[in-house]
This record gives structure tokens, C-alpha cells and sequence, in this order.
């Protein structure tokens, strides 16, 4: 870059020899906020020569010195019109000087002034982000309250949601037809977080069938989640006083790929013809054919994921589907988990907050006032 | 060991994490960026893990004559040359020209794009056997399929031209030219939009709860498993 | 309209693969087994040498052997625990250990050391998903719905103004759990869930559209890549 | 038996059968049906317009062969568009299935300039890199720290593109193609808002009806979804290439799926109505 504003200036006499530009005026730095010191902003007052159609500017160098007296490297270039750099080359906490050199087809003139020393420095707070850190510590505050309370014996209100009413009727009706119950955990290992809350709903699931005295039968897609199903089908009939019907092989593991295990489950409802399919967990493409599969069967089914692509293909073919965060809600209920009520209470205040956000927000934008938008935006 | 100091590390990292959206300074920043760059690995070596997995599973079952032990057997010769010729051919293994580069084109890519297009037949299976209209809610979603799928393509609107003509509601600022895309468009925009934010906020809260649980160590399920 | 089919044989072994897929429709069948099989061998060992040789190597193998000699991306800068951001040399031994101690899983007594290194995993991303959620799809989105219900001139966008956030509001209650969904609350919640059954349309008919585009790009590949139909 | 008891216990192989023929008919005699883009089109279009010509912009083509027919059109419309501006692209791939694919497409677009596009000058291909949102924090403290290696295995501080690439400060835009997790989503959580990088998408229409929100709120500046999108893409741009011809056979497969919805709802009732009787 040094090399080429020499060679403008060698060349520029043999040309039409137009004069040096004007310098540069009043180069003024500040340091990047909410970094860790990693950049400076670095501005400066155009040269008078610097016209649209003139020609006589044609770039700006900006040169930088660990001391007032040179020697000066090039970090970065702007063309004409531009009065301002961002240099990401410093390193932090060290001062620097800066100049600003005015190239044009005449020559290259130095701006008159200096500025600095400039020194680049961290910051402890990103302060665009104070909102979000705002919102989310409340957010925070409120699950971990309510976590403690109920761990406390305090247990808050959740309202029963008809979901659970539903596979409760199913069930019912499984039993009169003298027909098995199918359950379907989803199709993910354990560390999506719907899985978990399927195998609690699948715990009461369990409970029911053996105060009924209906067989159940639970495919599994994965290892882990296959020993904690068996868990949980075993504790269903300990809680209903009936350990001795447990059967073992009630949960089956079949395989983790998808479109094996969807062709052992449609073999299932073909073959036993179960009274009832209740699908609750996390499930991507295969929920259209097992909820196709299953509605030719006629059995009832109930379904319930926080998959929001899939939740179309359940309710149009499921008598009943628990949408979204209903599926979490369920299991928080059933288990009545002072770590799931509590996250779903927490949750509950913070929506009633976005409520009156967002009433207070359109109202006050209705009347021309920004200040609560502008605090909140964060791009 | 085996509880606590998994916990502690969960807890630590996680924090750590958040710490550094708020804090740009380099006492928070270079170690988070160690760590992000550390989990790029750790997690790389788990696909070995992986692979070594369906490797034990399927040989098992060769060994035991299961049935369909022949196609297990593809599964193993297909897996283990595919990895042979990868780290033979070496860096720019998936370079124009490299017979890794031919199993990738020509074997796993058209495979899997068939392995998806499937799902077009039964989509269209389903629509016919499995959707039922009974409710107004589903009348409602049954309608707003129709028209998001008829307003999307071109024919739709070719049906729909004759609407072109007609001044529709007198109402100012509303579109003239209502064909079955503008409705479309509206419906994307308006009503859908702001259940999808709904939907969109309680699910991040859920995230937000899980990850609070997970880095204090309530959440434990991910533990779970022999002991 | 005449047939043209390709002389390469990759495309042919493509189709013909493709082929044994499609005849899954009619049913199961071996030559859908075989190739089920073969593509689940092929992307396991595919995925296994990529990440070897994109993740392994450049990430970790590299920069040791290079730190070793006490150099690392900053030249001028020696020494092998010499790190500073974006460049860790020898630390990244770390990392490397806890890539090894997940393969202790095999080792049926020793297993519980591989938590070790699913703890940092897990801490890395419940951390970055919990400020990710947090900005883009908590405040970022909240912050978008406040918005002015009538604008002067437009009455359109103040009407459709005033119906998103109906919808929005009602649709958030919906998922409210700590009162009966009984008188107001129940009528709001009724509302909300027309909202939701309206998106689950719209998403019905998208993912309709996503599927059937996934064929034609098959079909587009078995009528011209391979027969050259033309 | 009546039609609509013979319906109901047709097999559905013979919806099979007739989607097959559906949507191949058009195929080999298209119908040419007109398109007209949609508003978030547009803003795709315009936001790639805005920047300044000669920009380097972080293009993330974030899918697998499974998606092509939906992407890899816009994907390569969008590479026109840029280097119609005389941009200089970088490259990424987050999906452990598309490195190849996307190389290929960026092969034959660069092929298509006369002298062709150079590598390492008008483009880089990083390849694919593990740890999905991991990855993308990780390069806003340094494109090169995450990917040290570029697909071809060169080291990546070494190509002259890369000389003036640090990290998201370096574009004015990231066009992300998306074919769901990681994609979009991750990039607006991660990115567009931590690192104030303005962002386009182009995803499945799977993904479409999700993103919406981002796009009324600003966090996305244009969308296109699905091949729908990529053939209106397609279209303001002037170009003819496989989503428009793809559009034809869209249409006749949208009109079976509607009218299997209306029909099996037929079925049922007169089921319904004889079970009653």
C-alpha cells in the first residue's frame, strides 16, 4: 500500500501533472465499544479537494505509529468520499498514533495533525444486550422460585390439560374392545428433551393399563431410552399395585433407523390391531405414516410433539393432539416434578409479562412513542 | 467422579457460555473460545464412536446368522471400504476426480435424495386416507391448506385470473389484484405468522428452562444409563 | 421425444439404485433392503473419513505437530504453550484427551469416564442455545411485535396490525396453564387455537410442497441425467 | 358396491401410480405456466442488490443431496447474482452431507463466466466443518480459526481471498441456504443478532412457514421458500433454469393432493352416513 501511494506520486508529474490534493482535516479516533479491545474507529474531515467529478482524491491511507514520531505502516485504505475506518489490527491496551494521508492523481500529502495516543480497551458489559440479559434473569428468577417452592411441598396450580383426558378415554377404550394399547415414545435418543417427557407420560400410560388389565406394547428406537421405558412400564405396574402383570417383553427394542423402525410399528398395528395408538414424543417425517397406518386401523390415536412440522399430519388424523408445549405440560402434571412444574409455572408468569409487553409496546408505538422498542432491540 | 465432576464441568462450561454474550472482555472471551473450539473435536471423535457401534452391532449379528445377515454384511463391507479409501486418498479426499468423491456423487447422493422422495407418495396417500374435516378447527386448517398449496404455484393463479378483474372490498389500501397468491401471502403473513411467533417464544422458553436446568445440574436425564 | 441414455456409468448405478428405493412403493423387497443397507454402510463411513479429515486433522493434529516445534498461526509469536485467541497450540491436547476418553464406553467398568467429555458438549451448547433462544426468538421477536395499530393513510396494515396481535396474544395464552381455561380466558384460548390451526394449515400445504419437490428433482434426474429423454 | 366404497377400498399404490404420471407429464411437455414473485422474493433479491458491488459475502449452503431439488436452484441463482456484482464469495457448509454437492455447484456456476471464476480469488469453498452453532460462534472470533483447511485442503490464511477476510465484519451479507438443523435459525440466534451481520435465507418449504416471524421482525431481510421460491427467484432474475421447469409438475401434483383432501372427506361422510343408517 506504501509502495502504491509512492508509485501515484512518482507517476503523477509525467500526467497532467494536476495539483496535490488538499490533506485530510481533524482524524479523530474512539475506541470500539462492547469489544475485548479488539478495534478503533478512526474519522476524519474530507479533503476540500474531494468533490464528486473533480478527481483530484482518489484514496485515503490511514497510517499508524507506536509513536509520534514514525516510523508509519498503512493499516487500512478508504476510497474518495469515505470518511471513516475501523482498524481490527491493534492489539489491546496499547496506544498508538494515527495520520491520514490523502492520495490523489497529483500526489500524496500527509494530513497536518496527528491524532493520539489511541488505545483500545475491553469492556465488562455488552451493553446492546442489556435487555436480553434483563428479560432473561427475570425469566430465570421465576422457574427457579417456582422450582424451589415446589420442592419445598409447596405445589403451585397446573391445570389438567383434556390431552390427558383423552389418552385416559382411550385407554377406555382399548379395554372394551379387549384390544392392546400402543405406545410410541418418539424417535430420538435421550438427549432430546421430548423423549424424556414421553417416557413420563408413558409411567402413567402404564398405571392405567394395568388398573385395567390391558396388554401394552412400547417400541423403542434406542438403547438408553429402552432400559428407562422398561423402568417406567415396571414402576406403571408397582404404582398400580399389579407388579405381577408386568410382562418384559411388553417393551421391545427395534432399531434407530427411521424407516426400519416406522415398517415394525406399522407391522405392529397390522398385526395386534391395538384399540388404541398414543404417540408422544419427538417425531420428524414418519409421523405421517404411522398416523395414516394407524387411522386405517381405525383404532383411536392421541398424539403429542413439540415438532412444529409434524403437529399437521397428527391433528388431522389423530382424534386428539397435544400441541407443542402441551406435551411438556402433560408430563409436568402427571409426574407433578417439582423441576418440570416449577420451569412450567416460570414459563406461565413470564408470557403473562410478554402480554403486557407487547399491550404496553403497540400502544405506546400507536402513539408515536419508541423509548420501550429502542431498549429492547438488540440487532 | 462419576456424578459430580460431570456435573460440575456441565455447569461451569454452560455458564461460561453465557457469560461470554455478555461480556466481551478477553478474561471471559479467550476461554470461551478454547472451549467452543474444544467441542468441535470432542465432538468429531463420537462419529468413531458411532461408527464403531453399528460396526460391533452388525458383525455380531453376521457372526450369529441373523436374519437378514446378508444384508448386514453389506452394511460392513460397504462402511469399512468407504473409510479405507477416504483416509487413503487423504486430505482432498473429496476432490473432483478421487474415488471418494465417486462414491459420494454417485452412491450416497442420489440414495439418499430417493430416500426422501418417497415421502412425496405418501403425503398423497395420507392426504386421501388420513385427513379429517369434523371440527371447525380442522375445517379451518383443512382451508388453509388448500389455499397455501393452490395459491403457491403458478396454476393457482392461472385458476384464479378471472378474480383479477373484479374490484374487491372497497376497502382502501387493500390489494386489487386478489388472486389466490395474495391471499396466500396474506395468510403467511398475518394469521400464521403470529402463531408461529407464539409458538416460536414458548418454545424458546422451553429451551431457555431446559438449559437453566441442564447448567445447575437439575436436570439430570442425559446422565442416565448405567451408573 | 427420443431416449438418449448416458454413457456414464456412475449416473447408471445412481439410477439403478434410486430404482431399487422406488420399489419400496410396490413393497418391501430385497433390493430395497440391499440398498437401505448399502447407503446406511456408505454415509456411516462417509461421515467418518469427512470428519477425519476436516475436523481431526486441520482442528487438532496440525496445529499440535506445529506447536511442538513451538510455532502456531501468529509466527513471530514462540513457544508451545505460547497460546493466544484463535490459537491454542499445545492446550489443544485437552480437547484431544476428551475425544479419546469417549471411546472408554467400550471399556464396560470404565464407561463413566466418557461423561467427562459429553459434560463439555452438553455445557457448550445448553449454554449457546440457552443466549441464542434468549436474543433471537425471546426479546428479538417480542420487541418485533410491538407495533403500531394504526397508521395514518394505511388503514390495511393498522387492521392487519390489530389481527396479528390478536392472534399472537391469544395463541401465547393458549399455552397457559395456571388457571382453568374457563369464561374469558377459555374464550381467549378458543381464539388462539383458530390461530394455531390456521399455521398448522399453512404448514400442511408447505411441507406438501417440500415432498413433492424432492420427486421432481428424482424424476428430473431419472428422465434427464440418466435416460436423456429429450 | 357404490364409487365411493370402491374408492375407499382402493388400494394406494394407484395414488402411487398416479402421482408418478402426474408429475412426470410435465416434465416432458411443460406447460410454461406463468410465475410472478412474491414480496419475500423480492426482498432477497434486493437485500443481494443493496450491497456494494465488489463485496465479499459469506454464503452458507447449509444441506444435503436430500434437499437439492430445492436449494441447489437458488443456490445457484444466488451465485450469479453475486458475482453478477463482481463479489467475491466465501463459502461454507454445515451439513456433513453437502460439501460435495456444493462443490459441484460451484463448479459448473464458475465454469459459466468466460475465463471462469478463480478460485481462491473470486471464491473460497471452506468445506464442512463440525459443531453446527458451535461453528458459527466460533468464526465470529476468526473465519480461519474454525476452518484452518478449506475443502481442497488448502490452508486457508494462504489464498488471497482470505487476506482481507477476518471475521463477520469482513461482509456486508450472509446468504444462508438452509435446509433446517443447523440453518437459518441457528444463524439469526447465533449470528445476525450477536455480530449485527444482515442476513437473506433460502430454505425448504418445509422450513418456510417458521421463518416468517424473522422476516417480519427484520431479522431476515428476504426469504425464498422451496422450489416455489427459487422459481420466482428465478424469474426476477431472468433466468429459466430447473425450478421453473420444475413448477409445471408442482402445480398438477398440488391439484392431486387437494383433491385427494376433498374426496377422502367424501368418502368418510358417505361411510359416516351409511354406518348411521
Amino acid at each position: 500500500m506504501l509502495a502504491l501511494g509512492a508509485a501515484l506520486a512518482l507517476v503523477a508529474p509525467v500526467s497532467a501533472a494536476p495539483p496535490a490534493p488538499q490533506p485530510a482535516t481533524r482524524l479523530d479516533w474512539k475506541d470500539v465499544p462492547n469489544d475485548a479491545g479488539r478495534a478503533l474507529d478512526l474519522t476524519w474531515v474530507l479533503s476540500p479537494d474531494d468533490k464528486p467529478g473533480l478527481g483530484l482524491v482518489t484514496q485515503y491511507l490511514v497510517e499508524r505509529s507506536t509513536s509520534v514520531g514514525g516510523p508509519w505502516t498503512v493499516v487500512d485504505s478508504a476510497s474518495a468520499g469515505a470518511d471513516k475506518v475501523t482498524d481490527e489490527s491493534v492489539r489491546r491496551n496499547t496506544p498508538y498514533y494515527y495520520r491520514v494521508v490523502t492520495v490523489g492523481p497529483g500526489g500524496a500529502t500527509p494530513a497536518g495533525s496527528l491524532t493520539g495516543p489511541a488505545t483500545a480497551t475491553s469492556q465488562w458489559l455488552d451493553t446492546t444486550r442489556a435487555s436480553v440479559l434483563a428479560l432473561t434473569a427475570l425469566f430465570f428468577a421465576f422457574v427457579l422460585y417456582y422450582i424451589r417452592s415446589a420442592q419445598m411441598g409447596k405445589k403451585p396450580f397446573v391445570r389438567r390439560i383434556p390431552g390427558i383426558d383423552a389418552i385416559e378415554e382411550a385407554i377406555g377404550r382399548a379395554t372394551e374392545m379387549g384390544r392392546p394399547v400402543l405406545f410410541v415414545p418418539g424417535i430420538q435418543d435421550i438427549d432430546d428433551i421430548q423423549t424424556v417427557a414421553g417416557l413420563v407420560i408413558l409411567e402413567s400410560v402404564a398405571r392405567l393399563t394395568a388398573r385395567y388389565e390391558t396388554p401394552i406394547s412400547v417400541p423403542v428406537s434406542y438403547p438408553i431410552p429402552f432400559a428407562i421405558a422398561q423402568e417406567m412400564v415396571r414402576g406403571g405396574y408397582l404404582q398400580a399395585g399389579r407388579p405381577e402383570q408386568y410382562n418384559p417383553d411388553s417393551v421391545r427394542f427395534v432399531s434407530p433407523e427411521q424407516f426400519a423402525y416406522v415398517a415394525a410399528v406399522a407391522g405392529i398395528m397390522l398385526r395386534d390391531r391395538p384399540g388404541a395408538h398414543i404417540f408422544m414424543g419427538s417425531f420428524y417425517a414418519e409421523s405421517l405414516l404411522l398416523a395414516e397406518t394407524g387411522f386405517s386401523t381405525g383404532a383411536i390415536q392421541v398424539a403429542g410433539t413439540a415438532n412444529v412440522h409434524q403437529l399437521p399430519f397428527f391433528v388431522v388424523a389423530c382424534d386428539y393432539t397435544l400441541i407443542g408445549e402441551e406435551l411438556y405440560a402433560a408430563s409436568a402434571y402427571l409426574s407433578g416434578e417439582p423441576k418440570l412444574v416449577g420451569s412450567l409455572k416460570g414459563a406461565d408468569l413470564i408470557k403473562l409479562v410478554i402480554v403486557g409487553l407487547v399491550v404496553v409496546g403497540c400502544a405506546l408505538e400507536s402513539f408515536g412513542v419508541h423509548g420501550l422498542t429502542q431498549w429492547m432491540a438488540t440487532q | 467422579m462419576k456424578r459430580e465432576l460431570p456435573l460440575t464441568i456441565t455447569a461451569g462450561i454452560g455458564l461460561l457460555m453465557i457469560l461470554s454474550f455478555f461480556v466481551p472482555h478477553q478474561v471471559i472471551a479467550v476461554p470461551a473460545d478454547f472451549i467452543q473450539a474444544s467441542a468441535i473435536i470432542v465432538l468429531a471423535f463420537s462419529y468413531f464412536l458411532g461408527g464403531a457401534n453399528l460396526l460391533r452391532v452388525n458383525i455380531d449379528g453376521i457372526y450369529k446368522r441373523e436374519p437378514g445377515w446378508i444384508y448386514k454384511l453389506v452394511l460392513v463391507v460397504s462402511l469399512v471400504a468407504t473409510v479405507a479409501i477416504g483416509f487413503v486418498e487423504g486430505k482432498g479426499f473429496l476432490d473432483q476426480g478421487r474415488i471418494s468423491k465417486w462414491i459420494y456423487d454417485n452412491l450416497y447422493s442420489p440414495m439418499q435424495a430417493t430416500m426422501f422422495a418417497l415421502l412425496a407418495f405418501f403425503i398423497a396417500s395420507a392426504a386421501f386416507r388420513a385427513f379429517r374435516i369434523r371440527t371447525l378447527e380442522a375445517g379451518l386448517l383443512a382451508a388453509a391448506a388448500l389455499i397455501v398449496m393452490m395459491g403457491r404455484v403458478p396454476l393457482g393463479n392461472v385458476l384464479t385470473d378471472w378474480l383479477f378483474g373484479l374490484r374487491w372490498l372497497p376497502f382502501p389500501g387493500v390489494p386489487h389484484d386478489l388472486h389466490l397468491s395474495t391471499i396466500q401471502e396474506w395468510i403467511m403473513d398475518v394469521p400464521q405468522n403470529a402463531a408461529k411467533r407464539a409458538i416460536l417464544i414458548g418454545a424458546a422458553l422451553g429451551v431457555m428452562a431446559t438449559g437453566l436446568r441442564v447448567i445447575l445440574g437439575i436436570e439430570r436425564s442425559y446422565l442416565s444409563g448405567e451408573d | 421425444m427420443s431416449l438418449h441414455p448416458t454413457h456414464d456409468a456412475g449416473i447408471w448405478v445412481g439410477a439403478l439404485l434410486s430404482l431399487c428405493i422406488f420399489s419400496f412403493l410396490y413393497k418391501d423387497n430385497p433390493f430395497y433392503k440391499f440398498a437401505e443397507h448399502l447407503f446406511v454402510g456408505v454415509s456411516a463411513g462417509y461421515f467418518i473419513a469427512l470428519r477425519f479429515w476436516t475436523v481431526i486433522v486441520p482442528n487438532l493434529w496440525e496445529p499440535l505437530l506445529k506447536a511442538t516445534a513451538g510455532q502456531g498461526v501468529d509466527a513471530a509469536h514462540h513457544g508451545m504453550f505460547a497460546a493466544e485467541q484463535g490459537d491454542y497450540r499445545g492446550w489443544l491436547i485437552l480437547p484431544g484427551l476428551l475425544g479419546l476418553l469417549l471411546f472408554t464406553r467400550f471399556v464396560g467398568r470404565l464407561s463413566w469416564v466418557s461423561r467427562w467429555s459429553l459434560a463439555l458438549i452438553i455445557g457448550v451448547y445448553a449454554g449457546l442455545k440457552t443466549t441464542g433462544f434468549a436474543q433471537g426468538d425471546f426479546v428479538a421477536q417480542v420487541q418485533a411485535s410491538l407495533q403500531p395499530l394504526w397508521v395514518r393513510g394505511h388503514p390495511w396494515e393498522g387492521v392487519n396490525a390489530i389481527i396479528f396481535t390478536v392472534g399472537l396474544l391469544t395463541s401465547l395464552l393458549f399455552f397457559y396453564y395456571s388457571r382453568e381455561h374457563k369464561g374469558t380466558l377459555g374464550a381467549v384460548s378458543r381464539v388462539g387455537i383458530l390461530f394455531l390451526m390456521v399455521s398448522f394449515g399453512a404448514g400442511y400445504g408447505y411441507t406438501v410442497m417440500s415432498r413433492v419437490s424432492l420427486l421432481i428433482g428424482r424424476f428430473q434426474y431419472l428422465l434427464d441425467d440418466w435416460l436423456g429423454l429429450r | 358396491m357404490s364409487w365411493t366404497q370402491t374408492l375407499e377400498k382402493l388400494d394406494r399404490r394407484w395414488i402411487f401410480l398416479v402421482l408418478a404420471l402426474l408429475v412426470m407429464g410435465p416434465l416432458l411437455f411443460p406447460l410454461a405456466l406463468p410465475l410472478s414473485p412474491s414480496p419475500p422474493v423480492h426482498g432477497f433479491v434486493q437485500a443481494i442488490d443493496k450491497i456494494p458491488d465488489g463485496s465479499t459475502v459469506l454464503m452458507s449452503c447449509d444441506y444435503d443431496p436430500a434437499s437439492k431439488p430445492e436449494l441447489v436452484p437458488m443456490t445457484r441463482t444466488a451465485l450469479r447474482q453475486l458475482w453478477g456484482k463482481h463479489c467475491r464469495i466465501v463459502v461454507t457448509v454445515l451439513w456433513d452431507g453437502g460439501p460435495g454437492l456444493v462443490d459441484n455447484v460451484l463448479r459448473e456456476v464458475a465454469a459459466e463466466y468466460p475465463g471462469g471464476k478463480t478460485y481462491g480469488v473470486d471464491y473460497v469453498n471452506l468445506g464442512y466443518k463440525e459443531g453446527r452453532e458451535d461453528v458459527m460462534v466460533l468464526m465470529g472470533k476468526g473465519i480461519a480459526n474454525a476452518f484452518p483447511r478449506d475443502y481442497r485442503g488448502n490452508d486457508t490464511r494462504s489464498l488471497p481471498l482470505m487476506a482481507n477476510v477476518r471475521d463477520y465484519s469482513s461482509f456486508p451479507l450472509l446468504v444462508n441456504i438452509s435446509a433446517g438443523y443447523p440453518g437459518t435459525k441457528e444463524w439469526v440466534q447465533q449470528v445476525q443478532g450477536r455480530y449485527h451481520l444482515p442476513m437473506v435465507s433460502g430454505c425448504t418449504a418445509v422450513s418456510a412457514p417458521e421463518y416468517y416471524p424473522y422476516l417480519q421482525s427484520g431479522q431476515l431481510l428476504g426469504l425464498l421458500g422451496g422450489m416455489a421460491g427459487a422459481a420466482e427467484y428465478e424469474k426476477a432474475r431472468g433466468e429459466k433454469g430447473a425450478a421453473t421447469r420444475g413448477m409445471d409438475a408442482q402445480s398438477m401434483a398440488h391439484v392431486l393432493v387437494a383433491v385427494m383432501i376433498v374426496l377422502g372427506n367424501v368418502v368418510q361422510r358417505s361411510r359416516r352416513q351409511a354406518e348411521g343408517a
